[in-house]
């Protein structure tokens, strides 16, 4: 069995586990969904490092594991990393052992959420991990389903119920768009599977007519675009996550909103090159919208978790600029800054869950010196307002320098743009925000806040700061993984180019060189 | 009397009586549906009686003499029976004149007009439609048929006899256990 | 090369100690400062060991223990130490002075309850300013960069807890911001037509003509001076240094006048290579123009840090104007003799408030030299130095930019500084003739007292840099870094070199004579200023520094503010309140309108059911 | 001119339309019952001609499945408008509105 | 003639037969356990039929033609059989509320037989004589708590409506039957293209459609399911909703695919179907919006069900065929498990409310996760059966689309899209008042019989399996119709 299955396992045969767990038990509840966690962690970790011992199959994946499931159609369960998505599966391990380690703070029900939660983490990470198009979509959706169930009822706020709704209408119909795009994609292959390897070795050699890539990119971009907040899809996003429990808003927003991108990089890039010609520029136009106009949006919010939610979608734009790049440098910006936010989201909503435990509002007006009673709290929530404004030294700084460096050769408009959504809007809101909640007088009401004392508090929020820290320093790590991949992707999406897209086919050769590089 | 057998050989007397008995059949079942003088149901089933009786005459006319003979037994004999023990049973006064709704009218003549009207077209774009009647109804052979080719569905017909004496059992019993 | 593990050594010393302070030592004040300012120290000691072992030139000029930090495709950039004749002396200044503002840090922060926070973020902020100036590309020292104007505003929001400061520390970070953007913008710029960072190698690439940034070469050296004109507050980002004065003043001695502002000149220097005629003439104007802003602001201001940042940015006018004038020897030696006596003169002054129990307003203080004898001369030292007295090194390196500025030709530059020279030296003798001389304007003042050695044995340390630094050889460190052609001058030639140049020697003191002049005349006595009476409107704009906050609080803040609430409104009503709202709105409308179908009459499911019928025939035949 | 096949079929047609006039008209349940007889009535009336006239017996056969079936819908229906109208004690569909919506 | 191919029918039939008569040497009390009896009756039936043995799954065709056993007719046969096992389950655990059980248990077993007369129908008699062996059996199913109003007007509105589809269906098989003189329909596939362009033709086509239509529920002959739906003893209606659905399924599928094929193909109908299941979707989700008693919830859902399956319809190709039998087997599964929740939860309550719900995972755990699972799986959500058959259902669409290139496809794949979003929300809403209601007011633990947890288990493992395990299924279902055009 495969790394990966069992990565992704333990948190699912934990919820089975739990099923059968009595309700009053809420320690033993607790401890098996930490633990599954953990190990799912642990393995990651393990996965992680032995990355570059383990021999990568033909296609280049490694930990490859296959079981025919429906033949007929094709599918089958198949798993494997390779640079892109493995750092995302490390990511979403530790974000869900985070997450859990957060759920502290629900107090009803618990058995039911730390059920859904592991049901969440488990299909998260099988998607990520997934190599087969139809259970890449399952287990993205197993995941989705819970996210629902756990904002509408352990949602707080007024808005619950709207929230509720407008993520679920948002998220389905973005899911189901792709879904739709998927199948379009299978059918109009030719092939007969589901099978993603399978798929771009087929469609390399024969490409898909310039219509149907044209008609099915678009599918993929908006499904996808839905469910990662793609401007103007974004409104559900920033209620969603005011209202969502922390724990949920952490996986959420860390971890499956990537699904999309991964998609897009793992799916629409490679198998529909040319369309992907065409559309870069539809991208780099609406991240535009998410930058600028959420960055914007973000600078109004009153509410501490709507202005986190904002600047999350604001990020968002700067991964569809480095997708919209094609070009070397701009992928593997864009898979560093989906690995960094994801642990940047969870921090931060993990962050606003305790300080919202505490004092029961995220109204930044009722707010204020923090920092005084929770310092340990308050710092890193600090930090990681930084961390989201791009500051060096945080892993999330060096994805969107790359990216910046990527898009520029591509889009210099967009990218001066997104400079400026990146260093000054995101400089006001963050610094606005830290202003409001952990700066200025301390209002009496709040003398009784109380730090996170014990390690294990701090546990999570510590572990989610050490890994923005440890890939900040060192992006290497994930750069050497991603490049070769990445470099991979965009050979295919060069040798598609149409000749007017001249900007592009400058990076064809040194990507090629690089890709042959490391191959060697 | 050699003119009248010309006139049937012919058919004249033929389409004389289909028209006779198609107005009879038109008429009375326009008098089933909306009877000006009467809206007691008595009536109307009285006038459908009539109906299936005039019927019966178009099926001679058309040679199905079995179907006639059924058509009355079962029909005119047995439905209405039913349909008039109902009634009786009932008691049914005869129906209020509740006011009939305008728009309701309009929009159902208009909706039926419309459906009569795709029939009649469809049934004009079919050609003439004036081949000569060639079969002869024989009530050997289609007994015949129904006891060879359409065995099946007359075994189905008697379970679904069956069925339908068990519900009406079911129903209309005055209590049940 | 002997000693390379050195320059590591001495930029990871700083952040080692700020792992450790948080980390571990938090709760112990002793233990956190003595940890910060021995690695502050052991960075400064090391340096003096490197140079010794190595001098001002290493043998290998270009990168020390270059590491690849990040390498895809074009992008290479490596975690690499540029170690230099440059980079050298700015090292030495930042520890050396860095470590001097420690240790008075510990006196005159000792009651503080966060003094471990306040060595931890004054650590980091020694690491990032040192990684700025030992980094050898450009990615590296725009993420140092980043760093300085974090540590910058973690220091300035030191006291969180008072708005102002939380206010001062907030806009102090955007208006850095504004120029990182542009910072980056130009370095993006050059990358994407040079394909290089390394310094070495765009500078041996640009001289050899290999590569060249062609026409875009002024705008891509405008957008990089961007990032100084934000660091070192040049105009129009000068804004946030007045208010940054909010922070405890040994950061705004540490920061705010020796090391941090620095960093744009230095910036400026050490790509100089880069910039063309045209993005020069413009940097030397903005300079020039910062120089004369500043210096009228400072005539009016009546904090005692204000005055004296005013008066930084200023010098900070100075020093951008001369690298504009292609001058860096100039400018660098200005930079350092402005760090030794501007971080005099905050300290002192940090000991003047220290004294005055926190009082700031120079109308409460007067007759302060009796009580503060120490204080008294090492701020006359400094403000001496600052105006450019003889022999003091203010005196050398002001005049040495005035000479450049002649040699420029730039005549209207040169108006430009000795007026200025005047109006420092008048603003300053102001500040001087009411806080030290005069009568007690107030109770405090009466019973000030003088500081604790720990905070007066770093003044005279520095007091003595001040005096002596003119001539001790910092010229020729820089010449040899920039010019092709140098000749080591010897300390008493250093001491003559400026009557050389007689005129910008002589016009400069005359200019220091009639400002000092006229500041005794007016404020010897004064018990208060005289001075808006006489100008009226003129001295009321000083005052309220020309109004640029409520200009920009006007314009770029009430633009984007109303954007945000424009963009804000259509997120909330058209995006959400009317798309989604008229899609559920609908849907459950329809839903509803839908069901009056099922009226639950048998005549009216038999018509519906009639009326599908018809609607079928007549659609397919 | 010789009445064919159209004519009956017309008349058949026109049976139709009446029996689904009363059933969208009428209100009482067993006039509306009368009328659905009519419209099966019209459909083997039109099964009876095209048997005439196509030389076919298979439609009369489904005549005679219709007739029986219909007779056996005629109980069924009436037993279970009889139990209606035990419980409501009507046989007008206006009645008839408990469930709606 | 080969009439040993009807045993499986004459099977049954005996046990209608045998259900009825063994009522009179049964006390009143015991009888309730008849179902049981007729359960295992019909479950060894089923395993005959799997095991091959007898003639229950030999293929051919028998009474000239009208009768045809093929895998299309075994695979609905054997979904009829479970249906009817599931539903006498349920009725069991209704009977308190049902006089004369026997009867009622007998009556689903000859429905049972009209089904599976269906699934072999081959000529428009057989058609007609098995559609109304089933109807007329519902009208009485539906009446049969005759001491209830709703039950009965629910009885008579079925009644009239029925009774009305039929007569514009027989009048349908008239002109069809008058234009090609075939009444067999594969005699009739081989005429049916040369009476393209023939109207009287085509109007008979049309309505025999809408008397499947009716039997499907289809817009806009869905009118009358949520009333009888919401009036029909929980049993009926559970049997309405699958049996009778797919019993319309396996018809349409014959009529349109192995009668008509080139008719089907030609352009009018294909867009007819497309925009009548797009309509379907469309109007079963929106009403079922607002909607809060749960049985006529389930009503709605089951019309914009019926639109689903009509997608595989629409798409007019082997995959969409395959799609079908494959939800159908989904859906048997869930709908089930639904009414059985339904039949035990609702036994005190007099409305059908949704919030007589509130409290459910506390009174019976087992029956709330039930409930959950089908509302999940209804809502195509992933590992659910639902989710794949319809993830089968818009792959075939999209195969359509891309083959024909016609644009309605796309309206259609994007009006089913909106279609599951919607539905989302209602079954949210239910799950939602089971978990999550404010103050539940009767807290009583539900008591289950053995053979009640047997159910749901079975109805949960049969949504699960079908939802992970599609293969055997999936090939089974392509298998069978392999035969279609």
């Amino acid at each position: 069995m495969s790394i990966l299955t069992q990565i992704a396992g333990w948190p699912l045969l934990a919820a089975l586990a739990l099923v059968v767990v009595p309700r009053n038990y809420r320690v033993v509840i607790r401890a098996i969904a930490v633990l599954a966690t953990f190990i799912s962690t642990v393995l990651a970790v393990k996965m992680f490092v032995g990355y570059g011992c383990a021999v990568p199959d033909a296609e280049g994946f490694r930990f490859v594991q296959q079981i025919p499931w429906v033949e007929s159609l094709g599918i089958s369960y198949h798993v494997g990393v390779d640079g892109l998505n493995v750092g995302l599966v490390l990511m979403g391990a530790i974000v869900a052992f985070a997450a859990a380690l957060c759920s502290w703070e629900i107090k009803t029900r618990e058995k039911e959420f730390y059920i859904l939660l592991l049901v969440m983490s488990g299909g998260i990470l099988g998607a990520f991990a997934s190599l087969d198009l139809f259970f890449f979509y399952f287990l993205h959706e197993l995941a989705l389903v819970p996210t629902f169930i756990m904002i509408g009822v352990w949602g707080r706020g007024e808005r619950k119920n709207y929230a509720t709704f407008q993520i679920t209408l948002y998220l389905s119909i973005g899911a189901l768009i792709a879904l739709l795009g998927l199948i379009a994609l299978y059918v109009q292959s030719g092939a007969n599977t589901f099978d993603i390897p399978k798929l771009v070795e087929h469609l390399k050699s024969n490409p898909l007519e310039t219509n149907a890539q044209n008609f099915i990119f678009p599918l993929l971009l908006f499904g996808f675009g839905i469910l990662v907040s793609l401007w103007p899809f974004h409104s559900w996003a920033p209620l969603g996550y005011g209202v969502a429990p922390s724990p949920t808003a952490m996986l959420h927003a860390g971890v499956l909103k990537k699904f999309g991108l991964y998609g897009l990089i793992r799916v629409a890039l490679p198998l529909l090159p040319e369309a992907a010609q065409t559309w870069a520029n539809v991208i780099a136009w609406l991240c535009v919208g998410n930058i600028l106009y959420v960055g914007w949006v973000a600078m109004r919010q009153k509410d501490l978790n709507l202005l986190i939610g904002n600047s999350s979608v604001a990020h968002m734009g700067f991964i569809f600029l480095g997708i919209a790049s094609l070009n070397l440098i701009g992928i593997t910006g864009a898979v560093l800054i989906m690995v960094a936010h994801g642990f940047l989201a969870a921090l931060t909503f993990a962050l606003n869950g305790y300080i919202y435990q505490q004092t029961g509002t995220l109204k930044m007006s009722e707010l204020g010196g923090l920092c005084r009673k929770l310092p340990f709290i308050g710092t890193a929530l600090l930090m990681a307002a930084m961390a989201g404004c791009g500051l060096p030294g945080f892993a999330n700084f060096v994805g969107e320098a790359t990216v910046f460096f990527g898009a520029w050769t591509v889009f210099p408009t967009v990218t001066v743009i997104a400079l400026w959504g990146a260093l000054v809007i995101g400089g006001v809101y963050m610094t606005r925000a830290i202003r409001n909640a952990l700066h200025g007088p301390l209002p009496e009401k709040w003398s009784a806040l109380v730090d996170a004392s014990s390690a294990w508090r701090k546990l999570p929020y510590a572990l989610l700061l050490l890994c923005l820290l440890v890939f900040g320093f060192v992006p290497k790590l994930l750069t050497e993984k991603i490049n070769p991949d990445a470099g991979k992707i965009v050979t295919v999406v060069a040798a598609a180019a149409p000749a007017e897209h001249a900007l592009v086919q400058v990076d064809v050769p040194t990507a090629r060189a690089q890709s042959s590089e490391i191959e060697q | 009397m050699e003119a009248i057998n010309n006139l049937i050989s012919q058919g004249a007397v033929q389409d004389v009586l289909f028209w006779v008995f198609a107005a009879l059949t038109l008429i009375c079942a326009i008098l089933v549906i909306a009877n000006p003088f009467s809206r007691s149901p008595v009536t109307s089933a009285m006038f459908l009686v009539l109906t299936i009786i005039s019927m019966a005459g178009l099926f001679v006319l058309l040679h199905a003499f079995f179907l006639a003979a059924v058509q009355i037994l079962v029909y005119a004999g047995a439905v209405m029976v039913l349909f008039l023990f109902v009634i009786m049973l009932l008691d049914l006064k005869e129906e209020q004149r509740r006011k009939i709704k305008l728009f309701g009218l309009v929009t159902g003549l208009i909706a039926v007009g419309g459906i009569v009207s795709v029939f009649l077209k469809a049934l004009a774009s079919a050609g003439n439609g004036t081949d000569a009647p060639k079969l002869e109804g024989e009530t050997y052979a289609l007994g015949k048929l129904l006891f060879t080719q359409y065995t099946l569905p007359f075994e189905i017909v008697s379970v679904l006899l069956l069925v339908a004496m068990v519900g009406v059992i079911l129903l209309s019993k005055r209590k049940l256990e | 090369m002997k000693h390379e593990l050195f320059p590591w050594l001495i930029l990871f010393l700083p952040l080692i100690s700020v792992a450790v302070i948080t980390l571990f030592t938090l709760r112990s004040k002793m233990v956190s400062s003595l940890i910060s300012i021995g690695a502050v120290s052991a960075s400064f000691i090391l340096t003096v060991l490197f140079i010794a072992a190595n001098g001002f030139h290493p043998e290998v000029p270009g990168d020390v223990l270059n590491w690849n930090w990040l390498s895809i495709d074009q992008l290479n950039v490596d975690f690499g130490l540029k170690v230099d004749a440059l980079s050298l002396m700015m090292t030495l200044v930042v520890t050396g002075v860095g470590g001097l503002i420690h240790i008075y840090s510990y006196g005159y922060m000792h009651d503080d309850r966060s003094l471990s926070r306040f060595f931890a973020k004054l650590s980091l902020f020694t690491f990032s300013m040192l990684g700025i100036v030992l980094a050898n590309n450009f990615l590296m020292m725009f993420i140092f960069w980043e760093l300085v104007g974090i540590s910058s505003y973690l220091l300035i929001g030191f006291w969180f807890e008072k708005p102002s400061a939380g206010d001062a520390a907030k806009k102090a970070f955007i208006t850095n911001r504004l120029g990182d953007f542009g910072f980056l913008f130009g370095i993006l710029m050059v990358w994407g037509l040079l394909h290089s960072l390394n310094f070495s190698e765009l500078q041996s690439g640009v001289a050899a003509g290999t590569v060249t940034l062609g026409a875009s070469a002024t705008i891509a050296g405008l957008l990089i001076f961007c990032g100084a004109m934000g660091k070192s507050a040049q105009f129009p980002l000068h804004v946030w240094l007045p208010d940054a004065m909010e922070g405890p003043t040994p950061v705004s001695a540490l920061i705010h006048a020796a090391t941090m502002v620095a960093a744009g000149v230095y910036m400026l220097c050490r790509s100089l290579f880069l910039f063309d005629h045209g993005a020069l003439q413009v940097i030397a104007y903005i300079g020039g123009f910062t120089s004369l802003l500043a210096a009228l602001m400072a005539m009016q201001q009546n904090d005692i840090k204000r005055i004296i940042a005013y008066s930084t940015l200023s010098q900070l006018g100075y020093m951008v104007m001369v690298v504009g004038l292609n001058g860096p020897t100039p400018a660098m030696f200005h930079l350092t003799t402005h760090a030794f006596f501007k971080a005099l003169l905050f300290l002192s002054a940090g000991s003047v408030i220290m004294g005055m129990h926190h009082e700031q307003d120079i109308w409460q203080m007067g007759n302060l030299r009796k009580k503060m004898p120490i204080t008294f001369w090492t701020f006359l030292i400094g403000s001496l130095a600052l105006c450019g007295v003889p022999p003091f090194s203010g005196f050398y390196s002001k005049d040495s930019i005035l000479a450049q500025a002649i040699d420029q030709h730039n005549y209207l530059l040169f108006g430009i500084a000795t007026f200025v020279a005047a109006l420092t030296t008048f603003y300053t003798f102001r500040l001087f003739f009411v806080v030290f001389l005069g009568k007690e304007k107030s109770k405090a003042a009466a019973h000030a007292h003088e500081s604790p050695f720990v905070m007066t044995g770093p003044l005279m340390v520095l007091a003595v840099f001040s005096v002596i630094g003119g001539f001790i050889g910092i010229t020729n460190n820089f010449e040899s870094q920039f010019a092709h052609e140098h000749e080591s001058l010897t300390m008493m030639q250093q001491l003559l070199e400026p009557f050389h140049k007689p005129i910008p020697m002589c016009l400069g003191l005359g200019a220091v004579a009639i400002g000092f002049f006229a500041a005794m005349s007016i404020y010897k006595d004064a018990e208060t200023d005289p001075l808006p009476a006489r100008l009226g409107g003129l001295s009321k704009a000083m005052a309220n520094r020309f109004y640029f906050d409520e200009l920009y609080e006007a314009t770029v803040i009430r633009l984007h503010d109303f954007i945000a609430a424009v963009f804000d409104w259509i997120d909330r009503w058209i995006l959400e309140g009317g798309c989604i709202g008229l899609i559920r709105g609908g849907t459950d409308f329809t839903g509803r309108a839908l069901r009056l179908m099922q009226t639950g009459n048998l005549q009216t499911y038999a018509f519906l059911f009639v009326l599908g019928v018809a609607v079928l025939l007549y659609f397919v035949l | 001119m010789q009445v064919g096949l159209h004519h009956y079929l017309t008349v058949s047609i026109l049976l139709f339309s009446l029996g689904l006039l009363g059933v969208i008209m009428r209100r009482n349940l067993l006039v509306i019952y009368m009328s659905l007889e009519l419209m099966l009535n019209a459909a083997n009336l039109a099964l009876v001609s095209f048997s005439r006239f196509n030389d076919k017996l298979d439609g009369q056969v489904l005549v005679f499945f219709i007739i029986t079936v219909a007779a056996a819908e005629v109980a069924v229906g009436l037993a279970l408008i009889v139990a209606l109208y035990r419980k409501r004690q009507s046989a007008h569909v206006e009645d008839l509105t408990s469930m709606k919506l | 003639m080969n009439a040993s191919l009807i045993s499986l029918e004459i099977s049954v039939i005996g046990l209608g037969l045998v259900l009825m008569l063994a009522d009179l040497f049964m006390p009143a009390e015991r009888r309730k356990f008849l179902g049981y009896a007729a359960i295992a009756a019909l479950g060894v039936l089923l395993l005959a039929s799997f095991a091959g043995c007898g003639s229950c799954s030999l293929t051919g065709t028998a009474f000239h033609g009208a009768f045809v056993n093929d895998g299309l007719s075994l695979f609905f046969k054997r979904l009829f059989i479970i249906a009817a096992i599931l539903v006498l389950f349920v009725a069991v655990e209704f009977s308190d509320r049902l006089t004369a059980i026997s009867e009622y248990y007998s009556l689903i077993v000859f429905a049972l037989a009209g089904m599976l007369f269906a699934a072999s129908a081959n000529d428009f008699a057989m058609l007609f004589v098995s559609i109304e062996l089933i109807t007329i059996t519902f009208y009485v199913l539906v009446s049969f708590q005759r001491n209830k109003l709703a039950s009965l007007e629910a009885g008579v509105k079925y009644l009239i409506l029925g009774a009305l589809s039929s007569a514009f269906m027989i009048f349908g098989i008239a002109l069809i039957w008058g234009t090609t003189g075939q009444l067999n329909f594969t005699e009739l596939a081989a005429v049916a293209s040369q009476f393209a362009d023939s109207k009287i033709f085509l109007l008979g086509v049309l309505l025999v459609l809408v008397g499947l239509g009716f039997k499907i529920a289809a817009f806009p002959f869905q009118i009358w399911a949520p009333d009888v739906y919401q009036g029909a003893p929980t049993p009926t209606t559970a049997f309405l909703a699958i049996g009778s659905k797919a019993a319309g399924f396996v018809l349409l599928m014959r009529f349109l695919f192995s009668a008509i094929p080139s008719i089907t193909h030609s352009h009018a109908l294909s867009t007819m179907l497309i925009i009548v299941s797009g309509i379907t979707i469309l109007y079963g989700n929106l009403c079922a919006l607002p909607q809060r008693n749960l049985k006529r919830l389930l009503a709605y859902s089951s019309i914009s069900h019926a639109g689903y399956l009509l997608l595989g319809v629409a798409a007019l190709n082997a995959n969409g065929q395959a799609a079908i039998l494959y939800y159908l087997a989904g859906y048997l599964f869930t709908v089930l498990a639904a009414f059985l929740v339904i039949a035990l939860v609702l036994r005190q309550l007099e409305t059908e409310d949704v919030s007589g719900l509130a409290g459910l995972n506390q009174r019976s755990p087992l029956l709330a996760a039930t409930l959950t699972i089908a509302m999940v799986s209804l809502a195509g959500i992933p590992p659910l059966a639902g989710f794949f058959g319809k993830f089968l259902l818009l792959k075939s669409v999209v195969e359509a689309a891309q083959t024909t290139g016609n644009p309605g496809y796309y309206c259609l794949l994007f009006t089913a899209l909106v279609g599951v979003v919607i539905s989302l929300y209602y079954y949210f809403n239910v799950v939602r008042a089971i978990y999550w209601s404010k103050e539940p007011k009767d807290v009583s633990p539900i008591e289950m019989s053995g053979a009640a947890k047997l159910t749901a288990w079975l109805c949960i493992a049969g949504i699960f399996a079908l939802g992970l395990f599609p293969n055997a299924v999936l090939n089974f279902a392509l298998l069978a119709v392999g035969g279609l055009k």
